[in-house]
């Protein structure tokens, strides 16, 4: 299949770590250890790759990460402990994306160049051209990675395309579209006349391509060939992952397991069983070791202090010197 | 008794049925949600609109310069700030026109904090919307207000913002709405979508009494002598519980004053209160630094300076760029029953 | 050519009509007369058909008209008289626009369905997709037609374009692009990737086409095809057309007639007189005519009053009664 | 002596030549026009943008992300309001990431009346601006404070909103900024661009002084003992002239406070002022209903009230939805020399 069996393996134990992580996180939802709930299981093949892909670091020589609130498992690939995650949705002041001010899946990492995760939807698109123009003047291998969706919907998306396409001024970005063909309980074909969202991008002279996102294996290939356009030609590519939404859009629809939606883990299972990879002992005894991980880290957090009423105006502004 | 989800979905089967409302839509307006708050629930002219807020508030422009009285949400206030170019027009068209274009639409959209909201599904919008002339504004406390307002909203010939605070939407009222059955159980299985699905269901709406509370009126609910406070939305009954107990507890007689309406305001009700007491306290929860509330304020030194006793106070939120998940840091945002009472009692208190 | 002598000597008549109102409204801002000026000299070869082939009148049955700031030669041709124009740039009380509240060229006739135009561009595409779906509903012979340009690089005209083609919802709307290359000093080039604007619409599945907008026949065979599909089959059409700005952006750059592009006037007077439609003393002397009538109008205005102080809260709301 | 768009010019030559600014874009803001007002004529770094609004926040949003402080402009503020969401963000994403992402940014918009703007060239912005938290806020009123204060808000690791009145884009100061020639016709002839072909031409940048007024520090302009009157923008200079006129003419002594800076505000300044004079009179051109003025009273009153000789006032826009294009029309619409002396002389006649 292309990728070493430590790869695989790799790319399979981080998808169950991350949903995990999500199962966890709903289940603190529905208790005492947290409010609302966002997040992304269903996608985790899709956003383990991209996150293993991506140029980790800071700075114009690294990729700049817009993410939407489903990127978990970008994030645990690329390498941050699900106990921080757990800490956000726990709004302990120890969450080190938002000190317990904002909701689960809005990450923020300065050092690895994951930009704030915004809950409103559409205006990472237009965010994004700012650091992508900061990569095309500076050259070298660092590009601009922007996810997000039904968005597309929202003029921002059109913004980011046309300004990726100006004449001579080309910016090196991916644009993705994680199709999950529902913006929460809205169907997609319900309020977009065009099958293929990516497609708008031809209309700038943009290239553009589609992947199943419930495979790994094809996301993985899919994304680092999209990559390598963009890192080499410093030039915009628009992807589109079609996707599953394994437990609804989020906590206030309930946060319950769909069962007429494709599970790429399971999928992957097999695949890998089959492979001979792993024996179906192996992912059960993977999934048993991040659920006890995840209680675990569930118990040191409970221990963990909330902010205090005292720090509200930290941050406001930056102190000038 | 009714919540305001459910007075707002029998105004608008009133407004679809009777009062020529075209279009009720927004994101997840129409079936099978109904709402993300069910305020939509059952509606035959309710629709879903792309996620596109632009697209929604120019639709309703649209719509109602083809005078086809729309309702339109904006799903959380927090995500109508990439409108405000369109909301100006809207509130502008009939001024730039000379009179020619008259929009009679409705925007409703939920305010507020109070349910662990974060940074994007806690924010006010009195402030901003208030200054945007040309459109009226309306921000409920409680069913009953929420229902005649709404028909108002809807058989008045310009823009309305509607707004209604998050935190209350579920809650029942203390009043009914006239003519609204008698027991509240009986008023969920007539209008509420059961769970699972909702392909055959249908709603059995109630025969209400012709009610409505014109814009512009505001409603004292609770007199008093020594303080009168100002308020409307999420506030709105902690003032009013606050003030009950501070008569109890301190012997303060405190006037409670539940704008409702905040374009027009009812000026002269509450110019008439200060003259009385004396002494103001102006209670919201958007962020203090130019304030709705700082208006009204600002008017009251205007017309009743002389009457003043004590300089008058505004206990707004705090002046920070979002309000926290942790509820450590939201209790102290935004006013609370108990910072609200200890504003009255400190105004009380002060000496002339 | 198509059209009868009539009609071509109707629409040369009108082409110059609108030239000539353009004229004068300059030199009234470059005199007492006026302020800003904006408007239309360069575009009276295809708004000249626009507005003949428009269905004039109020209410749903007809054509709804989301205009931008050049569409005088439309006016004139759906019968606006010069010296109504003349009364908005004298900003008098007697423009029956605005009462001389808003600059010239901001049309809104309520009888006609010409809706208010206004100065920011973009909003009229997520405008005019509300008439759209009410004569959707309605159903007969009434579009909405709405103009604009470079705003193409606004979100709006991406909204406009997802919104008319929403499946089993698409509108009736003739979305139109007038592109003069240039938006105020800044060429389209270099703000653009893409060549042709309409061919965005692809992308959503509506069907688009490109016209010469410096040719009158072109486009009024061009505009009555799009109109005739849009009427017809209740679907959205996206035409660009190339057409001139002959005087520069607006007062503020000067508003002298540049030297360097097509005039469609005197292109469309070869033609005329080519085919014995004209000679050139007849067209001097409906120039003159109209030039004539133009300084009258303005001596008429300047003997009527500004707009009262008093008047300045009139119309801020509808009274309820 | 320097212009304003001058001012602004020689501040961003230094930005983009000394201070680390990476991009100046907007609008027509680079070759060959420099800007709709010539604020950008002659600089390196100055860019066009796509006609969209959006893309230009979101753009300057991502460069202070990628640390390249950018400097944007909004052709018009009257063309800023689809952007508020976004300005939002670049409010509140220092305080959402808890401290990790400041964004330098500056954005550059004219504001107000006195162009014959009509409906859309005459918005004034600051009301809405305050009502942005995290975001600071300038409103400048000469070239002299516009260098010093532009300087500093290149330098200000936050985002900095900074306006400047479009009547006085082009008017000569009255104060030099420190180190410009001596002959204005010099610095034109060093830094304005040629009319007609300007393909070869190149700016000769004057050496200034090192000088920057710190954001957050206002200026007593009168000083006086009967009255405070604070203003900033357009009304600045007609608040100081009709100063002088009612000190000749009757005797008034009038103390004028330039905030310049809006966020943060120079509180104590206003306070003392107004603890001496026990008089306050507000001016700004914005609409008057939840003004920027309203909260300067509101704080004043709540730090001040027991000094206070008179009722405080406000002197605003007023609230209509657009500015007429007739004089007839504007004039009697924003705050003139007239009817600033008018409030002046009004509330210095009123006892105590
Ligand atoms: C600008 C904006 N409008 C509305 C919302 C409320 N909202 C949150 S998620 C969501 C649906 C998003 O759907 P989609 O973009 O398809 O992403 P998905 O949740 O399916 O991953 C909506 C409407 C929002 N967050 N931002
Ligand atoms: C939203 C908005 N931004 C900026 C402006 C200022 N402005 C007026 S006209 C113009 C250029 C418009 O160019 P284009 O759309 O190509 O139309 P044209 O003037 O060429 O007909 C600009 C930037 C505006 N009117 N509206
Ligand atoms: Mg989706
Ligand atoms: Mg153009």
């Amino acid at each position: 299949m292309g990728l070493t069996k430590l790869e695989l393996e790799n790319i399979y134990r981080l998808m169950v770590q991350a949903r995990v992580l999500e199962e966890r996180l709903i289940k603190m939802s529905k208790s005492e250890d947290g409010y609302f709930w966002i997040g992304g299981p269903g996608e985790e093949a899709f956003n383990v790759p991209l996150g293993l892909l991506i140029r980790k670091g800071q700075g114009l020589d690294f990729d700049y990460c817009h993410f939407h609130y489903r990127a978990s498992a970008s994030l645990l690939a690329m390498g941050s402990p699900m106990i921080d995650s757990i800490r956000q949705m726990a709004n302990r002041k120890t969450d080190p994306f938002s000190q317990g001010r904002n909701f689960v899946s809005h990450y923020a990492i300065k050092e690895w160049n994951v930009m704030p995760v915004s809950s409103p939807i559409e205006v990472q698109y237009s965010i994004a051209i700012g650091t992508a123009h900061a990569q095309r003047k500076h050259g070298g291998q660092g590009i601009t990675i922007v996810t997000g969706e039904m968005l597309a919907a929202e003029g921002d998306f059109a913004t980011c395309l046309n300004w990726s396409s100006r004449p001579g001024q080309e910016l090196p970005i991916l644009i993705i579209v994680t199709n999950n063909q529902f913006g929460i309980s809205t169907p997609f074909d319900q309020v977009h006349g065009d099958k293929v969202i990516a497609k708008r991008a031809e209309g700038f002279g943009i290239k553009w391509g589609t992947v199943n996102g419930n495979d790994p294996i094809a996301s993985y290939r899919k994304i680092e060939q999209a990559m390598d356009y963009v890192r080499k030609e410093r030039k915009p590519f628009c992807l589109e992952a079609y996707v599953s939404r394994l437990h609804g859009h989020s906590s206030s629809s309930g946060g319950n397991r769909v069962d007429h939606e494709i599970d790429c883990i399971t999928d992957f299972e097999q695949v890998l069983i089959k492979e001979q990879v792993f024996a179906q002992e192996d992912c059960d005894s993977i999934r048993k070791e991040y659920e006890e991980q995840a209680l675990e880290d569930l118990k040191k957090v409970r221990e963990e202090p909330f902010p205090s009423g005292e720090t509200i105006f930290d941050h406001t502004f930056k102190e000038t010197h | 008794m009714a919540t305001i989800a459910q007075a707002i979905r029998m105004a608008l089967h009133k407004g679809e049925t009777e009062l020529g409302v075209q279009d009720i839509f927004g994101e997840d307006v129409g079936a099978p949600l109904g709402g993300v708050f069910t305020c939509t629930q059952g509606l035959e002219k309710a629709w879903n609109t792309p996620l596109d807020e632009r697209g929604i508030i120019g639709m309703a422009i649209g719509l109602a310069m083809a005078d086809q009285k729309p309702v339109a949400e904006i799903q959380f206030c927090d995500y109508i700030f990439n409108t405000i170019d369109l909301l100006k027009i809207a509130g502008n068209t009939l001024w730039t026109s000379a009179g020619q274009f008259p929009l009679a639409m409705v925007i409703m959209t939920p305010v507020g904090t109070g349910i662990h909201g974060s940074i994007y599904h806690s924010h006010s919008f009195d402030s901003i919307a208030t200054h945007i002339p040309g459109m009226k504004v309306v921000l409920t406390s409680n069913p009953k207000d929420t229902y005649g307002l709404l028909i108002s909203a809807i058989k008045d010939p310009n823009p309305v913002l509607f707004m209604y605070p998050k935190a209350l939407i579920r809650a029942q009222g203390e009043e009914k709405i006239p003519g609204e059955p008698e027991d509240s159980k009986q008023l969920s299985a007539m209008i509420d979508a059961p769970v699972g699905d909702r392909k055959s269901w249908k709603p059995d709406w109630p025969k209400l009494e012709d009610f409505e509370i014109p814009l512009g009126k505001s409603k004292t609910c609770v007199e008093g002598r020594d303080l009168t406070v100002i308020s409307y939305g999420r506030t709105l009954p902690l003032c009013v519980s606050a003030a009950k107990e501070c008569l109890d507890q301190h012997g303060y007689s405190i006037e409670v004053i539940d704008v409702r309406t905040l374009i027009p305001l009812d000026e002269q009700a509450l110019y008439d209160s200060v003259n009385k007491t004396g002494r103001v306290l102006v209670v919201n929860e958007d962020t203090e630094m130019t304030n709705f509330g700082e208006h009204i304020l600002r008017k009251i030194s205007e017309h009743c300076f002389y009457s003043l006793k004590a300089a008058p106070k505004l206990l707004a939120g705090a002046n920070t760029p979002g309000i926290g998940l942790a509820w450590t840091l939201e209790s102290v945002q935004v006013p609370q029953k108990k910072s609200i009472q200890d504003a009255m009692i400190q105004l009380c208190q002060t000496q002339a």
